[in-house]
């Protein structure tokens, strides 16, 4: 087993025919995802690596019932339209990578997707990966192998970091899910953890999380409260990071938001979850935890 | 992007809210002329893009056009955070009844926008939340909603003013709000003078992403972009995050939170980050070069740490960029490398005299060596 | 409520969309004048509330002003569900290059607003449906969030029309639907002529809550009450619901389940129902005396049985008012009646020789045997 | 057990200084409803059959924390605000007894309902009564007994006529549910079902429905693929109804809307579901399914 997506996941690809989607559309088919499908609005009648293009999402859908999937290339202007055009024709869950979607809309997507049902990570995500089963995203696979580990990250490449230390350790990944860098996201920690905590597979959570926004607190409050029985361990960037400032995507440091390093650690140690100083602590955290687990 | 408090005036007064009498000025001759169209007594504010400006020292009182010439003559030759001040308003000192707080913000948390609503006033907002949270009234409004009427009711009774007059207002803000991809619009001061609400100092920040691809907002954006030095104008051109520090280190890596953990390290290990600079998605050869001369520009930066984890990225690309520049600039570089062709960018930076490591923690230790001895 | 066809066209001109010249008369030489503004050749249409008025023969086509006014004539002199139809749209036929079909609809089952998009206009939506499914475009639109751009780009490829007119439309008829409550507006056809695309024949329908409550719904709700029998008008204002059907047995009862019910048994036990009147909520014997009096009123009406299931109304009241009725009217009534003070109720009623039942279908049985004895 | 309201309900009263709210908050009252608040703007500090009244939805929950429900006797032009503020302020449970909400403004809030997680009973609903513990609407007590029969009805008067009938057969009702009379409510059948599906005490469950729309179809086909295990008895108003016109609050018919009677009892039937053709045959099937429960 694995979450969000495995080897039935049918994707089609949103921005197919784009510079970012033609290439990682051939990326996820060489790692074995089943990409049945690609959408870009007047581009319908042609192929990217292999893949037919329709003009819309729901003559995608008409010529391939079995669509369960989409993954969003198309640029910050055009990706609000798409998404609505996939929550609206149904698609469970929907990646997407578009990078500088102004925060409003993604604000309106996200709450609509949450009353259609539709699943949306990102934006701004690297995706989704089951290692060995698929990958809806574009990280680089060689920084995964399978096991029993969850990660949910807010950052892509400490998501690759870290599940490249696992792999030296020789621990592996059910499934690692980037919430994506942007301060509203589709899936938040509890959100995703929902997943992994129903997953079999899964035995312990890596919770990668940084400065800016209340997320990790309020994951904390819940566990605290006793909504999730799995391991959790966690793993704060930004410990250095000078207040008021914009470090990349960590979000708008607006006052009254208080987010901090320190804030965020307290209320994780303070319902039972693990915190790692370094990143290269996960693994001897990881397998400390597994052992407690196995007894 | 902050807006200037004068920009934030002008959409105010479209949005056709209530503001004080003010004129904008670049020379203490232009102030004290302003006073002609504005009545005393004045107060004059430093037009720079920052929080808790009163705290600063960059808002002062003038009771004269003379007092006014004074204060704007040693206020417009002051610099703020290495810029010049070149422009500073003269508003109106409005006579006041009582000084309310208002704002609207997109809270990420709690996926709503947020109106706070304080009957303290022109005070800093995070000091009264901390010691009068009860002067505070806070209701979350859905985005796919918008305002109902019932938050005019419950204003109107926290703020105690006419409820027509506040519905108004907070009408005319949320509009203003939703049509300009707003994170916050906040007014503090509102005045309560005689029975109208004059909204007397006004602060609002603008979505980025959505400056960047709006062409009503196009104005505030190019406006902003003319006030960056290059280096920021230039990082902002190509989506990196570039923030200058104090230390003597720079960090450029793919991925704030990539980024953000080599600075914590570096921290940790005792050396001194001098400047972050986030490359964002697309780590390509010609993105590190850019990103690499902006930090061997930076005087303050002695030496300079790479982390790519690409994956995706041609690694010998990357180095072929890295080496092109290391001889012209001659700072020691670092370099964390891993992504296709590995090995063969490890030999083009190897060759060039650049160490480079595959493993982050030894990595940092050697660059915080090197910043500790001076290259 | 149905709007009138000019009235949907009036609101089709102020939402700035493009209909074919047309003129309003009540008289053939009205008509005939309107022939002097507007371009042969013509299609003259009853303004009347009804769906499908082609099939009805209350449209017809003339190539002259001679004709129209022939046309207008015959018209004007017609009845229509009994009421004169008094009023005809004169209206220029526009050649067409093809003739489309668009609609936004409230769909109830989905809980969002559908747009309906046919390449074959001009016809009954409903047979098309049947015959050429595939002709037919849906696309749900959710209130909250309004349209999106890609509805144009489905739009534009299902009926081959530029993406920007068809935009243009579809935002202006979405405005008009939203603005005045619309529970439908549709345009059939929707012509192609030339380039342009010009909303030839349409329907309103307006949300009666909403025109009971909004000040600019007012004129088409007043038009529309001014309409109707003084039975109907008043069935209105009180909240009724009040249906003319053809047989001979008058039905009031308190909730639409109740009444259409108390309907299929009667029905069902071989009884002809000719009146329909649910009294909504709150049933007090005010509200039941003035529903009987409408079907006292109504010559069709031989016999009426009243169905009260009241609980909270008191039923000695309203046994009161049923009394106070029927000495004035003579026409027999069965009654059954349950709820507060039901036996004070039921003495009062059995002393004025109506009969009273507390079961249901004892009670059905008696009327529908009263019905068919002629009381 | 019971489902929506119980013993344990505390209830707020909007509106409650109305003819209405003011005699329906003693006649709840009267049944042993656990009425906590009422609210009218303007009217805080009063008192409605010894209910204290508050200006608002937030100062009633600041004084009484402990309210889990809101009955709404606002007049049409104010419900849906009223409705606003209660899903805004996180109550769990909102019965809309008032008439002749639009159907726009409906449609919104019920939207937005099910986004906050807010359950809303109605607009133009009677309420809901789990006998011998709480009634949260208008209905007439007398008409209700306590037993293991659920009742989900679009129709008032319907819902009592049948729990009459049953009492007089010596069955009892669980829960009744009215939907609301508007062609857009807040429960629908399916929604309304998966309470029942869930309560231990409910054996059988009675739908009560009529012509206009596709509810019906819409649960008859839900039933069919098994969604639902409990024995359902249908009855469905409106077989003589002409076609094409609006009978009482049997919903707009505007063209293209099927729900005709045959269509619905059709399909019904098509998915195992007994239809009683006469209200007085309700008791009879319920007894026969009865039985075979009990088996």
């Amino acid at each position: 087993m694995a979450v969000l997506v495995d080897s039935n996941t049918k994707v089609v690809v949103q921005g197919i025919t784009g510079r970012e989607g033609s290439f990682h559309t051939s990326e996820m088919l060489k790692y074995g995802t089943n990409i049945v499908a690609g959408v870009t609005p007047g581009k319908g009648g042609t192929k990217v690596a292999g893949i037919p293009v329709y003009n819309s999402i729901r003559e995608a859908i008409t010529a391939h019932p079995e669509i369960t999937a989409s993954i969003v290339f198309v640029p910050a202007e055009y990706a609000s339209d798409a998404i609505y055009e996939s929550i609206d024709e149904g698609i469970n869950l929907i990646v997407v990578v578009t990078e500088h979607i102004p925060v409003h809309e993604t604000l309106r997507f996200v709450i609509y997707s949450k009353y259609r049902e539709s699943i949306i990570v990102g934006p701004n995500t690297p995706g989704v990966i089951s290692p060995g089963k698929a990958k809806v995203g574009i990280m680089p696979a060689r920084y995964f192998t399978p096991g029993t580990i969850g990660i949910i990250s807010r950052s892509g490449t400490l998501m690759y970091e870290v599940s490249w230390q696992l792999a030296k350790h020789g621990l592996g990944v059910s499934t690692a899910i980037g919430l994506g860098g942007d301060p509203v996201t589709g899936l938040n920690f509890i959100e995703a953890m929902e997943f992994f905590e129903e997953d079999d597979e899964t035995e312990v959570v890596i919770l990668i999380g940084e400065i800016g926004g209340k997320q990790e607190e309020i994951f904390a409050k819940a566990y605290l409260r006793g909504k999730f029985s799995k391991p959790v361990i966690a793993f704060i960037a930004g410990r250095s990071a000078p207040p008021g400032k914009k470090m990349g995507h960590a979000g708008a440091i607006i006052m009254r938001e208080q987010g901090t390093f320190t804030s965020k650690v307290k209320s994780l140690l303070n319902s039972g979850i693990l915190v790692a100083e370094k990143l290269s602590d996960i693994p001897k955290l990881v397998g400390k935890v597994l052992k407690s687990v196995k007894m | 992007m902050i807006l200037h408090e004068y920009e934030a005036r002008n959409l105010f007064l479209r949005y056709g809210i209530k503001v004080e009498d003010a004129c904008l000025a670049d020379s203490p001759d232009k102030a004290k002329e302003c006073c002609r169209n504005v009545p005393a007594p004045y107060i004059v504010k430093a037009q720079v893009r920052v929080w808790s400006r009163g705290k600063l020292g960059l808002i002062k009182t003038a009771d004269t056009p003379r007092e006014v010439y004074r204060v704007a003559k040693d206020m417009l030759s002051k610099k703020f955070k290495g810029r010049n001040i070149d422009k500073i308003l003269i508003s109106h000192r409005v006579k006041t009844k009582r000084e309310l707080y208002l704002s609207i913000l997109l809270d990420r948390d709690s996926r709503s926008y947020t109106i706070m609503a304080g009957t303290l006033g022109g005070v800093d907002i995070e000091d009264i939340a901390k010691s009068y949270p009860e002067s505070i009234l806070q209701i979350n409004v859905n985005p796919l909603i918008g305002l109902n009427p019932y938050v005019a009711r419950y204003l109107s009774s926290h703020l105690k003013v006419d409820k027509e007059s506040i519905w108004n207002l907070v009408g005319n803000m949320y509009r203003l709000f939703i049509d300009n991809y707003c994170e916050l619009v906040e007014v503090n001061p509102l005045v309560l003078s005689g029975n109208e609400l004059i909204a007397v100092d006004r602060k609002i920040v603008i979505d980025d992403s959505a400056a960047r691809i709006y062409s009503h907002l196009r104005g505030f954006w190019e406006q902003y972009l003319e006030e960056l030095t290059k280096e920021e104008r230039l990082s902002i051109i190509h989506g990196f995050s570039y923030v200058e520090l104090e230390g003597n280190i720079g960090i450029v890596g793919n991925g704030a939170g990539l980024t953000m953990t080599s600075m914590d390290l570096i921290y940790l290990e005792g050396g001194r980050p001098g400047a972050f600079l986030d490359l964002g998605g697309g780590a390509n050869a010609e993105r590190v070069r850019i990103a690499l001369e902006i930090l061997m520009k930076n005087p303050r930066i002695e030496i300079i740490f790479v982390n790519i984890l690409g994956g995706i990225t041609r690694c010998d690309e990357v180095a072929r960029g890295i080496v092109s520049l290391v001889s012209k600039y001659r700072k020691p570089i670092v370099v964390r490398l891993a992504g296709l062709r590995e090995n063969e960018g490890r030999k083009i930076l190897e060759n060039a005299g650049i160490k480079v490591f595959s493993q982050l923690q030894e990595a940092i230790r050697e660059v915080v060596y090197y910043g500790s001895t001076g290259g």
